[in-house]
């Protein structure tokens, strides 16, 4: 069977493809955000996971509200980047890994989760970016992604998110595969871009949350989304996929690293990885 | 169901929203395509007219009202690329809508750092 | 708050669709088909119901592979019928009931449903024959529609389908509106078009599955979806729009009318109208 | 997960199938349009390699080879579309896949109506 490895979390923002491509990694204001990836490059290179499954959510790359599914799940020989409007440079497609693909989709319905399935799919910056900053060369792992809604409310609850991770986690356990598996998710921490709130940040709550994640990883699923919202802004609730990334790796976790830094874009730019004990 | 309590600032993008601003947001979902940017750029009348968006929307597209667009029922995720467009980061963005100049609404991201963890 | 007033339930063939424009209705073939919904009509006619939830699968005209959702919710203010491919006449718009869509889509998430949302929706011939069977003249009723995935498995179970009925019906019960709801679902009954063992037909358990709507409405909910399939044929598993209708319809109901005539197309034609005694 | 058993003369369009048979699928999903219909039938080899038809796809398409197509991971639901460009009912169908005449075809359904009632 599948082994999980463990899971990686980080925020993601437009802007740091755009200081990739300009290869400002080193200047001030970037330098504290990329840095602090350091370790956990280590970490993989050491590890070495032969697959990833991603929580992201898609902003109006690949879903519009004509179709916009509350949970989706990649099943895709490949994956590719597009124009997402800004004109930042796309990365090259990524190797789907089929077989775990419909494995995840075929335990996610028997358990009750009414997913779409997506046999072509272009993934965003919230996909291809983390990946990126977790192996700056070529990517090394193929991938299954599952999309999480945060565009259009109502969201599905943090509850909820919690259990499609536990779910997809039992599903990678299952698999019947040698392969090392990690879990990554994409987005938050807390921001918020829109309205006379925009620029809303709180420290506090992002850090407990983070300590939460280590030792008492449902604590933020007693929050409803509204709550979250008000705590964290309308885009902090991406941490949703930093909670499901946690469901999806069971038991007790060791804190390889995290980084927490202020400011990135409007974003406070947060990062863990956490290796697997079970 | 009951509505919880109004987050000052803040506007959901629930299913009214979404019934509002459908054209402004099927409009910007189209400016995932170069080609349909440089359209845009061309003719933004006939473009807007082309989804057919409401008078709200219209005429804060042409003010550059963000705000409004989100009043018209925008969803920030579709408008990001119409800000794209006009070469605007969300920076921008946020001064714009908190009525402070870029500097201030930079400085004030920074403050969030001096935070009080409990 | 809003009234159930009762379920109806009917096979959908394109067949149909060439039969009414061609005004074959009381051919030897069709007669025995069209006359079943006779009786229906006058009930409708005495209840005048003002909005329908119409639950159906999608053939491949609004849904690819690339985005299939599980179950996808209408939330649009109009529904258009579109060419399938086989130049069938289109029917004129359908006038969505947006405000009950919303309604029902806060309800379904709130209840972990994680449904797929449609602001833009064509609907085909399973959607607009049964509202044309109903109602022959100009649809009285604005809609909601609900689309059940019946193209690619896994697909939902039946247990997962009657609870999603069963949400909806509660979602229906406690809208903000004094007006009258007619639940429909099309599909069914067995029937198989494709591989050797086209043509396969199962009396017996449609008999018996029309009966237990009535009186025993969960005793589909048994059986899983490879033992549908078996029992049914691979398109016979439409009979779970059946089953989600009856969900939404709770408590006890009284037979208006029933029709069974085999075949039309290479299906079982079943029709069922119950009247909510709740 | 423990596969159950098969069921004669029955194809499950499964994740495996419906991997295997994306291409296809997909041309025939673009037969919706009438356009692509009359593309197709101008120019079948053509239409094919645009959407890049396997071998046994595209050799199936011309044999109009149902069982072929169901093999190739064809989806009945998508194929009916194609079968509506060649004329073809699904009684028509039903025969070649059980290589009955359409007529015995017809008379077996009618047939089921005599099944005895448990
Ligand atoms: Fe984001
Ligand atoms: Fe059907």
């Amino acid at each position: 069977m599948a082994r999980i490895v463990g899971g990686l979390t980080t925020s993601h923002v437009p802007a740091i493809g755009g200081a990739i491509a300009k290869g400002l990694q080193g200047e001030p204001y970037w330098k504290p955000f990329f840095d602090g990836f350091l370790p956990v490059r280590e970490w993989l290179a050491d590890v070495k996971p032969d697959v990833a499954v991603v929580f992201y959510n898609d902003h109006g790359l690949n879903f519009f509200l004509d179709k916009m599914p509350t949970f989706a799940v990649g099943a895709a020989p490949e994956y590719r980047n597009a124009d997402e409007g800004w004109g930042i440079p796309t990365l090259p497609p990524f190797t789907g890994q089929v077989d775990l693909s419909w494995h995840v989709i075929e335990h996610l319905i028997a358990r009750e989760f009414d997913i779409t399935t997506c046999q072509e799919m272009l993934v965003d910056h919230a996909f291809t970016l983390p990946l990126k900053l977790f192996w700056p060369e070529a990517c090394p792992v193929t991938v299954v992604p599952v999309c999480i809604n945060t565009v259009q409310f109502p969201l599905p609850s943090a509850r909820r998110c919690y259990a499609l991770g536990q779910a997809v986690g039992e599903a990678i356990a299952s698999w019947n595969s040698d392969k090392k598996v990690v879990v990554i998710g994409t987005g938050g921490l807390s921001h918020q871009l829109d309205g006379e709130r925009a620029g809303f940040i709180n420290k506090p709550f992002d850090l407990k949350f983070m300590d939460s994640l280590v030792h008492d990883p449902e604590w933020a699923t007693q929050f409803s989304i509204h709550e979250l919202v008000e705590k964290t802004g309308t885009q902090g609730v991406e941490l949703l996929m930093w909670l499901a990334t946690r469901g999806a790796v069971p038991g007790a976790v060791r804190k390889v690293h995290t980084n927490y830094h202020i400011p990135i874009s409007n974003t406070a730019a947060g990062m863990m990885a956490l290796e697997s004990l079970a | 169901m009951a509505q919880p309590q109004p987050i000052p600032g803040t506007t959901i993008f629930d299913g009214i929203q979404a019934a509002k601003g459908y054209a402004l947001n099927k409009m910007c979902f189209s400016f995932n395509d170069a080609g349909n940017r440089a359209a845009f750029k061309a003719d933004e009348e006939g473009y807007m007219a082309r989804f057919q968006l409401t008078a709200p929307q219209a005429e804060a597209i042409r003010k550059r009202d963000v705000l409004g667009l989100l009043a018209a029922g925008g969803n920030v995720y579709y408008l990001a690329k119409f800000a794209g467009i006009l070469g605007l980061d969300v920076q921008d963005l946020g001064a714009a809508q908190t009525g402070m100049s870029k500097q201030d609404f930079k400085a004030m991201l920074v403050r969030a750092n001096e935070q009080v963890i409990h």
